[in-house]
């Protein structure tokens, strides 16, 4: 492999530099990628987490009191400040 | 080794019976044979080409008689009869991997003459022992990964398809040193002895998954 | 749960380690005297190529441990390690095409072993997705997918010894995998650079596991209050389940 | 006396769905344990795990005294199973057949002469297993699970395909009264509450009930089929 490497010529840095970025953007993409697909596996497991705490409130209550649900109301204000 | 010659029989007796693998496999590599002759647009070869062009093609049969080893165990219940002897599980792996280590020998009989007559340039005669040498060593690493390959495959949906995705790259290396010794025994003007790197190459493959497949085949079974 | 401990200061580490070696490979280490700029690109695709392949071989040590326990939860460890060093595999394969090609003009060379060992085991290892899809119960799944990663993390010194005799050893090499023969300065970038990605392969391995139990116990927990009837059946997936 | 089978609390599921959901029975030596159910609720799955084929997921197993599964190869030799499937290849004789699991048994050869007399196939033994009637077929797949002479025999339908004069001719290997532990399941449940000593009703892999055949009333029946 010397010899191939010492075939090719030092490449001057403007052409070179692309494609040093390149390979080091594929890289960025890479991990950019998997964290948007961690990100929206994230999503569901929290949306699936809020239903099944939605269901188990309706199964242990069914009509929950007039207190309890502006206490809920209030917590899930709470959340999204 | 009595439950491995008992299945082997079975097997070798069931294939006498149907003649649903073997003559397949011939005719496959017969056909190949003459699809290379126009695709290569060449009506003899030596060397490194013929080398390639043999062992691809017995790759490609031994991968089509793989597919057919476990379908009898699969489809009327051999699995269970096995599973229900007291017997050493892994003397299936073994004996199948002999039946399929024997159908290519078989296949070989055959197939190398048909090669010499249709596309070998240079004779056949004095470069039949290395041939042998090479042939030997590289089928016995077909038959192991095989019947691994095809174990694996035989409890999948695609099996068709999953046994030669996964067989092909395993076999790799074993292809490359098997082309690569049967180029210089097949060199177009002297007949060279197969080169000793390879034959260990090969032999150093052969042994290793001999004892993979041997040490996981019983999962395999289980269930 | 215990997947999550340690994650925090792991990932922290982690950036820490990949930080210093971009530092190091742009403004530490010298230009090489052949390649010149170029040459950047081997602290990272080196680094990538043997973090993947050491993540093949680490997959096939913790399948061992679910053939020896039958605990599915090495099933699962071992999915992810191959399944991470699959994506990083991939980076490696695509950042070594990028070097060919800068360096010889061409997107592919096959007169480096290595990068052809690698492409073979690459083959090898995108089969172990497709197996393991199309094998519906999960418990087959998980034992053949571990026959699977054994006999394929055992392939890949074999192969990598086969295709660099069927190369001939007649090149010496200066990049050998260990950076053997590097100047110092270049050694030290390239081994931070080996460990920031070794890291980055731990961190995602953890938390992607960690994720997959939370599913799970997710799952499990819907199962025990809500019933049998609350989950949806599961599709069929390659992941254990 | 210790029981010949016994499970306590078998567990077996597939996938997510439960085959078998703690189940508990124990079989006295020499008893049949007829097992009940519709299709589905776990009757073969009861079988194969007894038969070593499938692995319990909880609970205890024992089989003459032995574990499964970890004991399984002792208990191998000792246990015959009659399937749903023959277990034979089609394209090999009923002798062909029979001579090969005689050899992965090792019992000698004279056995499987003795057995296709017994059952009255002397003269289609040497045709292939495909051309065979499905009652004879079910002869020799009795010849197969009996062949080693075990002591228990676990039967999934074993009157399945066969007329009156066939199953008289298989009563002396399988029937009740020579000292075999037997487990049996059939889709006719008046004939298996003959043929018992002991009923386990299957609904969706759970025990409905278990008890002797006299005690079991058309009522509880019903509900096992319904």
């Amino acid at each position: 492999m010397t010899s191939v490497l010492a075939a090719a010529p030092a490449l001057p840095l403007h052409t070179a530099g692309p494609y040093v970025a390149a390979a080091y953007i594929v890289f960025v993409a890479l991990i950019l990628i998997y964290v948007a697909i961690m990100a929206r596996k994230l999503t569901r497991t929290q949306r699936e987490l809020r239903e099944l705490r939605r269901n188990l409130e309706v199964k242990e209550d069914p009509e929950p009191s007039v207190h309890e649900t502006s206490q809920r109301s209030e917590r899930a204000q709470e959340r999204i400040a | 080794m009595r439950p491995v010659l008992a299945v082997l029989r079975k097997d070798l007796r069931l294939e006498l019976r149907t003649f649903e693998t073997l003559p397949a496999m011939v005719l496959f590599s017969v056909s190949t044979f003459v699809i290379f002759h126009f695709a290569l647009a060449r009506s003899t070869i030596s060397g490194q080409l013929a080398a390639g062009v043999l062992t691809v093609t017995l790759l490609f049969a031994a991968l089509l008689g793989s597919g057919r080893l476990f379908v009898a165990e699969r489809e009327q219940g051999g699995f269970d009869a096995f599973l229900l002897a007291p017997v050493d599980r892994t003397s299936l792996l073994l004996a199948k991997a002999a039946a399929m280590f024997l159908f290519l020998a078989v296949l070989e009989v055959v197939a190398v003459p048909a090669f010499a007559l249709l596309l070998l340039g240079p004779s056949l005669g004095p470069r039949l022992p290395g041939l042998i040498a090479v042939l030997a060593l590289a089928d016995l690493a077909l038959a192991v990964i095989g019947t691994l390959v095809s174990a694996i495959a035989i409890h999948t949906r695609a099996r068709d398809m999953i046994s030669p995705i996964i067989g092909l790259p395993l076999l790799l290396p074993a292809l490359i040193a098997t082309a690569r010794a049967a180029a210089v025994v097949l060199a177009p003007h002297a007949a060279g002895t197969p080169p000793g790197r390879w034959l260990l190459i090969l032999a150093l493959y052969d042994v290793v998954f001999a004892l993979l497949s041997y040490a996981v085949f019983d999962f395999l079974l289980e269930d | 749960m215990s997947y999550g401990r340690g994650l925090r200061v792991l990932s922290f580490v982690t950036i820490a380690t990949i930080t210093l070696a971009l530092a190091l490979v742009f403004f530490y280490a010298p230009l090489d005297v052949n390649q010149g700029f170029i040459q950047k690109i081997f602290y990272i695709h080196v680094p990538l190529a043997i973090t993947a392949l050491c993540g093949f071989v680490f997959g096939g040590l913790l399948a061992i441990g679910h053939l020896r326990t039958g605990d599915r939860k090495w099933d699962l460890r071992s999915y992810v390690a191959i399944h991470m060093a699959l994506i990083f595999g991939v980076a490696g394969l695509i950042t070594g095409s990028i070097w060919a090609k800068a360096s010889w003009g061409h997107w592919w060379v096959w007169s480096d072993p290595t990068l052809v060992s690698f492409l073979i085991v690459m083959l090898l290892f995108a089969t172990y997705q497709p197996l393991r899809f199309s094998i519906e119960d999960p418990e087959r799944q998980a034992r053949y997918a571990s026959v699977f990663a054994i006999v394929a993390g055992a392939f890949v010194p074999l192969n990598f010894i086969a295709v660099r005799m069927a190369q001939g050893f007649v090149h010496p090499r200066v990049l050998t995998l260990t950076g053997g023969h590097l100047p110092g300065s270049m050694g030290l970038t390239f081994a931070i650079s080996l460990i920031g990605i070794a890291l980055l392969y731990t961190t995602l391995w953890k938390y992607e596991i960690a994720a997959k139990q939370a599913r799970m116990q997710l799952r499990r927990l819907r199962r025990a209050a809500l019933g049998e009837d609350a989950l949806r059946p599961l599709g069929r997936s390659a992941a254990p389940s | 006396m210790d029981p010949a089978i016994e499970l306590r609390g078998l567990t077996r599921r597939f996938g997510e769905r439960a085959a078998l959901k703690n189940v508990t029975v124990a079989v006295p030596p020499g008893a049949t344990l007829a097992v009940l159910g519709r299709n589905g609720a776990g009757k073969s799955t009861l079988l194969r795990i007894l038969a070593t084929l499938l692995r319990p997921h909880a609970g205890e197993v024992s089989v003459l005294g032995q574990s499964l599964p970890r004991q399984a190869h002792a208990v191998r030799p000792k246990v015959g199973l009659l399937s749903h499937e023959p277990l034979l290849y089609r394209d090999l004789s009923g002798r062909e057949n029979l001579r090969y699991h005689a050899q992965l048994h090792r019992v000698a050869p004279e056995r499987v002469e003795q057995l296709l007399e017994a059952v009255g196939m002397g003269h289609r033994a040497d045709d292939p297993v495909r051309s065979l009637s499905r009652g004879l077929v079910q002869r020799v797949a009795v010849c197969r699970a009996v062949l080693h002479d075990p002591e228990v025999l676990l039967l999934d339908e074993p009157r399945a395909n066969l007329d009156p004069a066939a199953v008289e001719l298989i009563e002396p290997l399988i029937g009740r009264g020579n000292g075999h532990t037997r487990v049996l399941t059939s889709h006719d449940p008046r004939s298996a509450l003959d043929d018992a000593d002991l009923v386990l009703g299957l609904s969706d892999g759970m025990a409905a009930f278990v008890q002797s055949p006299g005690e079991v009333t058309s009522e509880q029946l019903r509900e096992l089929y319904e």
